[in-house]
């Protein structure tokens, strides 16, 4: 918890309520912020996320679409590059496939491509996440698509008070910016302020402090490394926990220090785990504290797998508290 | 294992019999579903499910019209295509409850059932999602020259979906022997279709060169009739055809989709469930033509619901598959 | 950035002033393309170029319709859109070159020609890429009330984009402000439209709510007419419209494309360039009303031949960016 | 250059030209094979690759499609279910975020849905590399979106003769299979056999030994490897140069054998530096080779940016011969 929450917090709210909040508060300062997606207004979003918005709001700023992932997603682009604020929707992570070609080829390039002259300041809200039993087309972290392209922001909140606070600056930022929320996450409570804050993009946060291993994870899997942290703190094992926050712009001087500091790395993140984030993560680790390491920063993701339907199949495609538990004494052990 | 379906002779059921028969495949579906949503309601169901009771005639109208070997694609509520087509609710409970001997041996779950055995191509999750691999089937069919008719499912959200027009224009222009098949029950998810469609849909078929046909989709037969029409049509090499199905779902957009009032009213649904269920119509038209009594009937739900608690009993009792079988299948 | 196209009253130009403007302009056209398709085979300049020879009367009969803070969105052939709504010849030539001076600082090329001071929301290389961005744009006039209206200009190639027909049908259901320009040339690069279009073209827009009209591409009056009319409709509030316009482009698909009789005949080029060229349609049509003689055309010919070439010499002589701007404005 | 090359080169080919022949040759032994793409019949596809397959096959086998990326490779998920063997043609791979949802949420997953009982097996042909002058929609090189997800394969060939015994190998393959070809490459000759020969999927093949410094490469990448491992002999450095050929199945054995010989590693990739194919291999060099690297793997990708059409710009966003041989020298002069 940052000092700023520590002084302020008064009230707990879900990661849900704080993303409501945010839009609310985003969407009453600034006009030309608006929403679009699917089942958004009355439906308030099959997750009920964004219920009460339309109340409040209005038909002309929180619309309903019809089910038009590429068209929505470039409607946006054009309103973003004339003037107006979209915040798209997009239900489920999985459904990102069908904007890639206008995230990719005219939001992140509009900008450059027109010499500085056109940009396009638009958010696109979406899910990632699996063991919610949805299956292979309604269960994928597919973040690390956008975390590569030039000219997009990736935003990727573990606790309501980070949501809030970088959802609002996601809104203000001049430039396209893909916010993914963890589906199994939006009933997790925390503290957030009733004072209005907004946390810059591009800045991590240190979890929990720790000594003999750093584990630097995301989103959700923030949750996964601090329970991982409690547990090996039964084992006499100190172990901080880094939330990179956006995984770009990244913050990689607070990852290499602390890697210096511990000297052994885990990263954890949900995506599938080859060519995925990790990949990045421990790239940049072992490029800024290659000499202060014992042993290899190890990687840890989804099961390079498509998520199964059984539980018992799912269960073991993702990261847990328990496996990285043991990764870390593994790690602590070998060197 | 894309061979396993065997060409059949075109179905020779007729008269009396093959009204019994769909009238008995849309009691099936009912019933399933009914017990999906008491699994579901009593947390013995992970996941999802998105409940097919309403639409009946539907499913069983097109699919009675299709060979065995015919291929269909189907939605994220896709049970009903699954056993028009001829699958086994055994199967189909044990893959809804994630166990091994499912249908995808649990890998897939209530929204991806498929089946090559019944032409089954796979329940999808992506809205129009299936709309191109039909079409393809449609394809392999012409090329391969196996007289076979592909059947593309979907829901009228999925006329949202760009591919879908692009898939019927390549259709149209290589006149593949594929029926689209758009089932309005009115609302995308929690959203009135009117809100989400601007034009005609009607129109929206011959704009791409494929012709479209609309029928009243809680009578079985005449959906049968027009779905006979346009299957030999493309049989016969004269291509693509649209058909736009007017029905209504009775339950939640999925099972967990309880208070529904804020996007459509009680009464509406009240309506449909009293004035147009697909069931009692084409019971009532048995009965009034004297192709079955009132007691054959209520024999023939005994016998479906026999079925369908073995099945259940069955799947219940199935062992899930162990962890270790999570990495296979991922490469052919 | 975005607000810097200041809203001006609609365009007063009318009568003579008026044709002859769209003739000076559909030339101005004409002698730029031929000085890229010259500066290209001197290989002094980068990349590709698709040439708008031929098709002048589009872009200049609908640019004619808009006011300066009017929008568009143009396409990998959209030097003739760019011009048409106004843009400088120099800054033209020097973005083609890659020189830091140009539009785009010479990020972009020919394809990315983009200029808020005219409303040009770009060039786009991506086929059907700029749909979504001029309905957007056209929602937030829209919203914001400023009484703009988007065109978006598109090849035929583009209708096999399923993007398009998305968010024709959300413009028809918003009643969103922009016209859709289909410039129908005949050819999807090096394939003939009728080999990749069924159905009816003029029938896809109704069918998404979007009526449509066809229009002679080759007579600049009759463009200017129909566009002014979708246009006011579109500004009155009475929402989106399709325009069809079949054209014909004289060279191939870019300066590459030099033998092209295996797909298209020389003869059919021919009769196009001398039976339907618009630049000699609308000259002889001035000289026919008597509203200029051809010394007068000459004249003008000759003023914006100079305009051409002073661009050429800017361009050939402004400096390229310097290597470390590579990494500027990757980010706003 | 492979035994068995070496023992049977006698001709020398283009690129286009190996990759046309391995289309003929598996169009002529297995008539389930198709080509689907835009412009690709009379037209030859407009890189001339596919030049006379139409006059032999006929326009059954060679479809010229309409401009719908989404469209016609749904289509072929479907045919090749059912009994087909397409091969889409992507024009530019800059267009594939078009069928992302179909080859990520369909092809790749099918046979995993189904539980093993259907497949997908299709081909996908497309292009990468930049310095064409063709600006940021035209020069990307986005294949790490591809190599993330489970159920696809990805290859990318460096050589005529790699190009021609993968791409049969691919058409071959069961399941679907991403193809990149590098734009500027087509016209790069080299030895290819008479003799009928296929190159399985997820061999590394090492282009030149050395024993200094490892240059894993990808793609055109190699060819750029193989001449800054010339400029660096100059300088009295024994470069080793790796091509994986495959990116997913990855032969890491090879790769991490290399790293273990020479004990400094850089790779070098034309896709976006950051969170892509670079990362992956540098995480899979520094886990299995941690303790024999004398320093951190270094990384040689596409500059973060979208690419700049004036040449000037474009030139400086790539890797070159110059930019790897200084960066080996610095790695090599560093330990
Ligand atoms: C591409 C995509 N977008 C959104 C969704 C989420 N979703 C699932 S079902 C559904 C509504 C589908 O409506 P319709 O096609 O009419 O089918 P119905 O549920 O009425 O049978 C939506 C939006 C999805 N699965 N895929
Ligand atoms: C999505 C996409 N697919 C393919 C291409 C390659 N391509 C560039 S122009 C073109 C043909 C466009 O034809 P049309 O839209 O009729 O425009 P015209 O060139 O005739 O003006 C194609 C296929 C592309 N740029 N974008
Ligand atoms: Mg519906
Ligand atoms: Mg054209």
């Amino acid at each position: 918890m940052s000092m700023l929450e520590a002084a302020t917090a008064v009230r707990e709210l879900t990661l849900a309520q704080a993303i409501r909040e945010a839009l609310a508060e985003e969407m009453r300062r600034d006009p030309r912020v608006f929403i679009l997606g699917e089942d958004i207004a009355e439906a308030g979003h099959p997750f009920k996320v964004l219920s009460g918005l339309v109340e409040e709001f209005g038909a002309k700023r929180v619309l309903d679409t019809p089910i038009s992932e590429a068209g929505f997603t470039g409607i946006a682009v054009g309103a973003a590059m004339t003037g107006m604020r979209p915040v798209i929707d997009i239900m489920f992570g999985d459904f990102i496939g069908l904007t890639m070609d206008q995230m990719v080829n005219q939001a992140a390039k509009i900008h450059y491509m027109s010499g500085g002259k056109w940009k396009a300041p638009l958010v696109m809200r979406t899910t990632l996440g699996a063991t919610r039993r949805s299956a292979a087309q309604h269960s994928q972290s597919l973040h690390a698509w956008f975390c590569h392209i030039p000219g997009l922001k990736v935003v990727m909140p573990s606790t309501p008070y980070d949501a809030k606070g970088l959802l609002k600056s996601a809104i203000r930022d001049e430039n396209p910016v893909v916010f993914f929320e963890d589906k199994m996450m939006y009933r997790l409570k925390g503290p957030v302020p009733d004072e209005e804050y907004t946390i810059p993009l591009g800045v991590a946060d240190i979890k929990r402090e720790g000594s003999d291993v750093t584990i630097i994870a995301t989103s959700s899997m923030v949750q996964v490394a601090l329970g991982a942290a409690t547990l090996l703190e039964e084992s006499g094992i100190s172990a901080e926990v880094v939330d990179p926050r956006t995984l770009w712009p990244l913050d990689e001087k607070t990852l290499i220090e602390s890697a210096k500091k511990t000297s052994r790395v885990i990263v954890v993140d949900e995506g599938y785990g080859r060519y995925g984030v990790t990949a990045e993560l421990a790239s940049v680790i072992q490029e800024g504290a290659f000499f202060d390491l014992e042993a290899p920063v190890k990687r840890m993701g989804a099961m390079h797998v498509p998520i199964p339907f059984s539980p018992p199949l799912e269960d073991v495609t993702v990261p847990t508290e328990q496996t990285v538990a043991d990764a870390a004494r593994a790690l602590c052990g070998a060197s | 294992m894309t061979t396993a379906v065997n060409p059949s002779k075109p179905d020779s059921r007729t008269g009396a019999d093959l009204y019994l028969h769909m009238y008995r495949r849309m009691l099936m579906i009912r019933l399933f579903e009914e017990q999906v949503n008491d699994l579901y309601t009593r947390a013995l169901m992970p996941g999802l499910a998105h409940l097919y009771i309403g639409e009946e005639a539907v499913a069983v109208g097109v699919c009675e019209a299709l060979r065995t070997d015919d291929y269909i694609t189907s939605t994220h509520r896709g049970h009903g295509h699954c056993l028009a087509k001829g699958a086994s609710v055994d199967l189909m409970f044990a893959e809804l409850l994630g166990k091994e001997v499912g249908y995808c041996k649990g890998k897939g779950g209530s929204m991806h059932i498929a089946d090559p055995a019944t032409g089954n191509l796979g329940a999808n999750a992506i809205v129009g999602g299936s709309t191109g691999i039909a079409t393809g089937a449609a394809f392999s069919a012409q090329r391969l020259g196996t007289g076979q008719v592909a059947v593309c499912f979907f829901g009228e959200g999925a006329l949202g979906q760009g591919v879908l027009y692009e898939v019927m224009n390549m259709a149209a222009l290589w006149k593949l022997p594929v029926v689209y098949v758009c089932e309005n029950n009115m609302y995308n998810e929690y959203t009135h279709f009117s809100e989400t469609t601007a034009g005609d849909i009607l129109a929206r078929g011959p704009a791409f060169g494929v012709p479209s046909e609309a029928v009243d989709g809680q009578d079985v037969r005449a959906v049968y009739d027009v779905a006979k029409k346009l299957v030999e049509r493309a049989r016969a090499g004269d291509g693509p055809s649209l058909l736009l199905v007017n029905t209504y779902r009775y339950h939640g957009h999925h099972v967990g989709d309880v208070s529904r009032e804020y996007y459509r009213s009680k009464q509406e649904e009240q309506q449909w469930k009293t004035e147009r269920d697909p069931i009692r119509i084409m019971g009532d038209w048995l009965v009034s033509q004297g192709l079955a009594d009132r007691a054959a009937l209520d024999k023939l739900h005994g016998e479906v619901k026999a079925e369908i608690d073995h099945g259940v009993q069955f799947a219940l009792a199935a062992p899930y598959p162990s962890p270790d079988k999570v990495d296979q299948d991922v490469y052919a």
